[in-house]
């Protein structure tokens, strides 16, 4: 267990912090704008997994990750089409659309999956490595874990920023979030509520799709079914534990990532406990953490609500 | 209504129909190795046989069974291989279909005898030499061994990899974790990462994603089957199962009910195929040989040596692996 | 003058009902022109029809005699019509600003705020209106976020304005502010469409438009009619202003309330030492802006909130921090002021609401099932019992109109109360024929022996039903006073935190 | 497609309407998704229709695939209906099954009468223990029910792989697999139905379960409140509805729905505790539910 406060250790457990909120952190931020939206769409991880799913077909097809990542992008965007034709145009009720899109695409991505290979040995890809920054990289400690990651690292804690930016600084960030509080705003002032959901609902996705690719592209060589693995319910957890505001997501997600590095770790240095215990730690921990805190709801107030003239 | 005793007494049979039913898909190691043997069979025509088969999506418990019904009804299906932990669907079925084979494999299974044949895998042999290699080249005395979900047959490898390391190498020290998830690339590479971390410079990787040794550019193990393609770069070896024995036994268990006309006489204990019998086997990663000291391998393949000959037996040791 | 808009042979039908049925209406260039009717004449919906957030079935919109189509807000806007809707249509998470521009920029991707900003400076001064521009909107009293909905229009150029019933929420001194606003928009030009239901207010318009059952019944100059006529032509007959109350001596002491004290959600005191008593046959009016701890009072009287200190005494028993249900069970009834968030649950049917809170009674109840039979049975006398105007006891309370709505609460606490009944805005938003049955219940029951808590922001309806009044001003009585001694400007005066009398209230708790 | 506006009215013809919709739209989805593959769309659903209602035995079949869902489809309904969003219906399906397993210890030995309501008594009963657990953590610490519920969800599959692997539970000798606790005996079996081998009494309890609470909801005032908590949890509470003991005991009574789906799973069709044929019941109860039930 003292092994745990070595300097390596220390380290590890910050970069393996980063690297599994990293993937968590586009997708809450993605799930952030779409409910911000007033949307409140329960079909992250499906929206996830065919991210995932279409960035493993692009990188083993064509070799190129950065495609990948743009196909994962418009998977998840197309994910989002369904939902805003689901939730804005059929008005259906916002948990049937989201859980019916997590059925469909572990169905989906499974059965493509098997089609795809056929039988035959499973291609792989060779996924992104690691980029030093230069200098900064060796910095001691603070180098390895923040700036020794994968390039769509850097991008992703870029995004809460720019996510930040775009909801409370930019002319359409006024709109969205007044989409989620109060559409009937906009309607009333002539603006076509639905398109607007659209957009935003596409965008999230897009981003939330993204988070599934990174996933893949970052840290694995292969798709497997059900490959994301529960993590679209851990972004839907960060944002309410997160307040649904881009600061709070983001310590929520960090919190998370950091809980599960530790029990990774826990379970690595040979704590004597059922290793069962130590996987739930992270879940345990953050019932805990939320127990004691309090504070303001930040939910949209017409969060889930579909928008409809009286 | 199948499988009546008319056709029994026909002239030989020249056709093997076998309904294969698979827990983690085609492209698992578990199910892909499975097929591998099949195709081999098929090419080797064992008793002139002519086989085909047919093999289903990944399938559990009722859903199996359902699955399995299905094959025995349609009477078109003589042996019903059901990849894993399947005896408790055939034993709702075997009694009706007394003429079809049923094979279930692994752990986890009943060994109810009759028509049901119960084919288990270790690999522990090999494991044992991939470990005792490990031992010999580790710098820092740490290996690692990252699992999915602890089990019998999972156990006994991580175990006598282990062993074998002890036994080359009495100063090595352990660490183990079980991700407890199948599907799961990511959290395997973070279990990897923080072995590695902690020192371990060899790991015997059987969840399938070797990044994390790329990165860290050292060598790691493969399993069950040979995962060189995954990772030409760090797979040094791999403990490889082989499933042609088992797949002769049961081909010449059909043969000798169908054609000679004996009773089926399934196994009621376990029953696996030593490495020198074929069950199992080491494939090293030529292009890696490089790494291994000649002196090293000169070691490895006397001890192979012996173990082929039965004067050595690498122990199963399926309690609970732990870090040490 | 010339016609700022016409409307011709309007007609908006929905699901089986005619909203407006060939309504003709022009409003001229800078007139305040009423519409007056009863709840559910069809005022909103015409309203809504001519800023095109509904679209008619029949007729024709002219603005300055040119036929225009106004198929959506957007056009609306295009045209100057800005309307400010019954039901504010903000987002209490926004400041001020943000409400006013969302939606409104039309270029660049950053916020731009100064422009705007500076826009609002100049018509906020140019009208006198006081407005801080960056509070958050649920920061702001009711009142306040009135102007912000009529800065949303002005904003926007509005040359026609549509106010729909901007005064239910204001106090009569914020009322006043607002029509002298209004006439200086007139002085400038615009035309303003005036929804309302109180009559002083319409009188002060040019001219008014009475609508029944959807269609027109007159359109008349106001300086040339009465409150009597207009009454008259809205309800169909002759409605009576004063109410009369006879004297009757007040019996046994129900509520004795002693330096009672309560917190809000931030801590902050909302209820400061608040004592006094009522007694049987008598209406203790409850005056005070809104806003001033009427609420709170009311919460904590019916168990719904905690008091931080205090006695309350109920018929002699303590009381005081009892949960709802045991306040219910002694026989309080409470008619709150937002009846369709607090008072009913407006997708359950009438009868469903006529037993709400008491679903759980053996009255109602058959074994462990509820009895339907005596549930409708009960509803229908209900509704013949206070005229609820209802197609029959099925239809969901939310259809109703807020007067038949309100009915349906007064039914419900008036059956299960005994002793003591509280009543919040009872009167608000609704039409002058309901204001008049609803005031001559409360006396009702007075006579039978019931004690009554009344808080009312009309003074005029303090005056005529209380025996005593008390004044709130910041969650303290600021004196408790006899109606027939005092005029309606010295409580006026009390409602703007000036002590008054305390010496009544001072007696009767002792008594 | 299904379009769900809110009803004020319950219709029964709508509901039909919407079920036959949902069956519809979800045979739509699967025609889209089989023709992507290029494969033959009416054969398929030739095959599908004849595998589920073809004969006796597919009917038998189907009803006991349906069981669950149905269970943790009322589960679903209950809890959404007073507009608290449980999604614990996954876990709760786990621990009725596990509490089910530790009732088969306990009362081993007793007569079936007193046996199997015993034992599913107590997977329900294990269920409402998380049900308990969210509510609390709901009324008392504020945490979001959607939250706790994922995270219980989590918490509980873990539990069951500590206790059959490392716990007590796991199977030992020859087998050893810990995946799998060892067989329940054959008097734990529930009764088959019809002589059938597979039609097993459990799939009498889902209709008991669905008209039990289409009366509690129409009728009764547990119902009445319910209902009333999802339109205007405010109303209630001024009109002396004791908000927090009514979400508690609403949160309990859906989690006793979908561990019963557990517990019957246990002694109707797998006979001993293992997760892979209780993985994904409850996710899908919840769409069943939604499908079904909210569509007033
Ligand atoms: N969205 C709607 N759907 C169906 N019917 C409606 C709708 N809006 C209004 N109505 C009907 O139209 C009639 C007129 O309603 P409207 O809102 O115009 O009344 P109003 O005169 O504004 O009443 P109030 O004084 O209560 O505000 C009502 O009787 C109502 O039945
Ligand atoms: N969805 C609807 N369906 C049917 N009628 C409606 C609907 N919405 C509103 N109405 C009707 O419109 C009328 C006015 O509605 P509105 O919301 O303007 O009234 P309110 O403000 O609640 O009542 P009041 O002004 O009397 O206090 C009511 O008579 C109501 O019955
Ligand atoms: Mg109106
Ligand atoms: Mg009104």
């Amino acid at each position: 267990m003292s092994q745990l406060f070595q300097e390596a250790i220390i380290i590890s457990i910050l970069a393996s912090t980063i690297r599994i909120m990293t993937p968590l952190l586009f997708s809450a931020m993605g799930e952030l704008i779409t409910q911000r939206a007033g949307i409140w769409n329960m079909g992250v991880e499906g929206t996830m997994l065919t991210g995932a799913f279409a960035a493993y077909l692009v990188a083993t097809l064509t070799g190129s990750l950065w495609l990948a990542v743009l196909a994962a992008i418009v998977a998840g965007a197309l994910m989002g089409l369904v939902i805003a034709f689901m939730t804005a145009t059929l008005r259906v009720d916002h948990f049937i659309a989201g859980l019916g899109l997590n059925l469909l695409a572990g169905g989906l991505t499974l059965y493509w999956f098997q089609s795809y290979i056929q039988g035959r040995a499973q291609p792989i890809f060779s996924g992104f490595q690691d980029v030093d920054i230069p200098l900064l990289s060796d910095i001691p400690v603070i180098g390895p874990v923040l700036f020794s990651q994968r390039a769509l690292t850097y991008v992703a804690l870029l995004v809460v920023p720019v996510v930040w930016f775009l909801l409370y600084r930019s002319r359409y960030g006024l709109e969205l979030r007044c989409l989620g509080e109060n559409p009937k705003a906009l309607d009333v002032k002539g603006l076509s509520v639905s398109a607007r959901q659209y957009l935003a609902v596409m965008l999230g996705s897009a981003m939330t799709g993204l988070g599934g690719g990174f996933l893949m592209l970052g840290f694995s060589d292969r798709f497997l079914a059900d490959f994301t693995a529960g993590r679209g319910w851990i972004v839907i957890v960060a944002l309410i534990a997160g307040n649904w505001r881009p600061r709070g997501v983001l310590i929520a997600v960090t919190a998370f990532a950091f809980l599960e590095s530790l029990a990774t770790h826990l379970q690595v240095v040979g704590a004597q406990v059922p290793h069962q215990l130590l996987l739930a730690l992270p879940y345990l921990a953050s019932i805990g953490l939320l127990m004691g805190l309090r504070f303001r709801s930040g939910q949209p107030a017409r969060l889930g609500i579909p928008y409809a003239r009286e | 209504m199948t499988g009546s005793p008319e056709r029994a007494a026909a002239a030989d049979p020249d056709k093997l129909n076998i309904a294969v039913i698979l827990s983690a898909g085609i492209e698992s190691a578990w199910d892909g190795t499975l097929i591998e043997a099949l195709e081999r069979a098929k090419v080797a025509k064992p008793h002139g046989l002519d086989i085909t088969w047919k093999y289903t999506d990944p399938l559990w418990g009722d859903d199996a069974g359902d699955a399995m019904r299905l094959f025995a009804e349609s009477g078109e299906y003589d042996v019903i291989w059901a990849h894993s932990t399947y005896s408790d669907q055939v034993k709702k079925l075997r009694e009706e279909f007394p003429d079809i084979l049923f094979v279930v494999v692994g752990s986890g299974n009943e060994g109810l005898g009759g028509n049901q044949y119960w084919v288990y895998k270790r690999v522990h042999e090999p494991a044992y030499l991939l470990g005792y290699a490990a031992g010999k080249l580790t710098k820092s005395n740490r290996l690692g061994a990252v699992g999915t979900f602890p089990a019998d047959d999972v156990n006994d490898e991580i175990n006598a990899f282990f062993a074998g390391a002890k036994a080359a190498n009495p100063a090595v020290e352990r660490t183990v974790a079980f991700i407890e998830s199948w599907y799961d690339p990511a959290k395997a590479g973070e279990y990897t990462k923080a072995q590695i971390a902690t020192g371990a410079d060899l790991i015997f990787q059987l969840t399938g994603n070797f990044k994390p040794c790329e990165e860290a550019k050292i060598l790691c193990f493969g399993n069950f089957q040979d995962q060189k393609s995954f990772s030409p770069s760090t797979v040094l070896s791999s403990a490889v199962a082989q499933w042609d024995p088992d797949v002769s036994w049961i081909v010449d268990e059909w043969w000798a009910h169908k054609a000679e006309g004996k009773s089926y006489q399934g196994n009621t204990d376990k029953r696996w195929f030593a490495m020198k019998d074929g069950g199992s086997a080491v494939v090293p990663n030529a292009d890696l040989q490089a790494n291994v000291p000649a002196a090293v391998q000169t070691d490895l393949d006397a001890l192979k040596a012996r173990i082929m000959a039965g004067s050595f037996e690498v122990p199963v040791d399926v309690s609970d692996p732990k870090a040490k | 003058m010339s016609t700022a808009l016409r409307v011709e042979g309007l007609t908006k039908r929905f699901a089986g009902v005619t909203a407006n049925d060939d309504v003709d209406f022009d409003l001229r260039r800078g007139e305040i022109h009423c519409l007056f009717g009863e709840n559910g004449a069809g005022k909103s919906t015409l309203s809504s029809c001519i800023f095109g957030f509904y679209r008619p079935d029949k007729g024709e919109i002219l603005l300055r005699d040119q036929p225009v189509q106004i198929a959506s807000p957007m056009d609306a806007i295009r045209h100057g019509i800005g309307m400010v809707h019954q039901h504010f249509v903000l987002v209490p998470e926004f400041t001020v600003l943000e409400n006013i521009i969302v939606g409104t920029q039309r270029s660049g991707w950053r916020l731009n705020a100064a422009e705007a900003r500076q826009k609002l400076r100049g018509i906020c001064d140019g009208y006198g209106i006081d407005l801080d521009l960056d509070a958050y909107v649920w920061e702001l009293p009711v009142g306040r976020q009135q102007w912000v909905e009529i800065l949303k229009a002005l904003y926007l150029d509005a040359q026609i304005l549509i106010l729909d019933e901007p005064t239910a929420v204001l106090t009569p001194g914020e009322s006043k502010v607002l029509f002298d606003i209004v006439r200086k928009m007139c002085a400038r030009g615009m035309s303003i469409i005036l929804i309302t239901h109180k009559l002083v207010e319409v009188m002060q318009s040019d001219r008014v438009t009475v609508l029944r059952k959807g269609r027109v019944v007159a359109t008349l100059d106001t300086p040339a009619t009465t409150p009597d006529e207009l009454a008259r032509l809205m309800v169909g007959r002759d409605v009576s202003f004063t109410v009369t109350k006879p004297e009757l001596a007040p019996g046994e002491t129900i509520l004795a309330v002693e330096g009672l004290s309560a917190r809000g959600f931030w801590g902050d005191a909302v209820l400061k030492d608040v004592s006094f008593s009522v007694a049987q046959h008598e209406i203790l009016g409850i005056a005070g802006v809104a806003g001033n701890g009427q609420k709170e009072l009311f919460e904590v009287l019916c168990g719904v909130r905690r008091p931080a200190a205090g006695s309350i005494r109920f018929k002699g028993e303590e009381v005081a921090g009892m949960s709802p249900r045991a306040m219910m069970d002694r026989g309080v009834g409470h008619i709150p002021d937002d009846r369709f968030r607090e008072g009913l649950v407006p997708e359950f049917s009438v009868a469903e609401n006529v037993v709400l809170g008491w679903q759980r009674s053996p009255k109602y109840c058959n074994g462990p099932l509820m009895d339907r039979e005596a549930i409708t049975g009960l509803a229908r006398e209900m509704i013949g019992e206070y005229q609820i105007t209802t197609r029959d006891e099925h239809v969901s309370a939310g259809k109703l109109s807020g007067g038949n709505a309100q009915k349906i609460i007064i039914a419900r606490e008036f059956l299960h109360a005994s002793g003591l009944v509280l009543a919040n805005q009872p009167t608000r938003g609704l039409d002058v024929g309901v204001i008049e049955y609803v005031q001559t219940q409360l006396l009702k029951k007075r006579a039978e022996g019931f004690a009554i808590v009344l808080a009312s922001e009309e003074l005029s309806d303090l005056f005529s039903l209380a025996d005593r009044i008390a004044v709130m001003f910041k969650g303290e009585i600021m004196g408790i006073v006899d109606p027939r001694k005092v005029t309606v400007a010295e409580v006026g005066v009390m409602m703007a935190g000036r002590r008054g009398d305390i010496a009544a209230s001072k007696e009767r708790v002792s008594a | 497609m299904i379009v769900f506006e809110r009803r004020m009215e319950a219709n029964a013809l709508w509901t039909l309407s919407s079920f036959i919709m949902a069956i519809v739209a979800g045979l739509a989805a699967s025609a889209v998704l089989i023709a992507s593959t290029g494969a033959n769309v009416p054969d398929v659903f030739g095959a599908l229709l004849q595998g589920s209602v073809g004969s006796p035995k597919a009917l038998a079949t189907t009803l006991v695939k349906a069981t669950p869902l149905i269970l943790t489809g009322l589960a679903t309904v209950i809890a959404f209906r007073a507009q608290i969003w449980s999604i614990g219906q996954e876990g709760q399906v786990f621990a009725g099954a596990m509490g089910g397993y530790l009732g088969a210890q306990l009362l081993a030995g007793l007569p079936p009468l007193l046996f199997f309501p015993g034992v599913l008594a107590l997977g329900m009963a294990a269920g409402m223990g998380l049900g308990w657990i969210a509510a609390v953590l709901r009324n008392r610490f504020a945490v979001n029910e959607i939250i706790s519920t994922v995270m219980l969800n989590y918490l509980v599959v873990y539990l069951l792989s500590w206790l059959l692997q490392g716990g007590p539970w796991g199977e030992t000798g020859g087998t050893i697999s810990y995946h799998q606790s060892p067989m329940l005996p054959d008097t734990a079996f529930l009764p088959a139905l019809f002589g059938s081998s597979r039609l097993h009494a459990g799939v009498l309890l889902p209709f008991l379960a669905a008209a039990i609470c289409a009366l509690v909801m129409s009728r009764t005032p547990l119902g009445y409140e319910i209902r009333g908590l999802g339109y205007n949890p405010e109303a209630l509470r001024h009109k002396g509805v004791d908000i927090a003991r009514t979400v508690s005991v609403i949160m309990m009574a859906s989690a006793a729905l979908a561990a019963l789906a557990g517990a019957i799973e246990l002694f109707g069709v797998s006979h001993r505790l293992r997760a892979d044929n209780l993985i994904g019941l409850g996710y899908a109860g919840i769409i069943v539910g939604m499908i079904g039930g909210l569509s007033r």
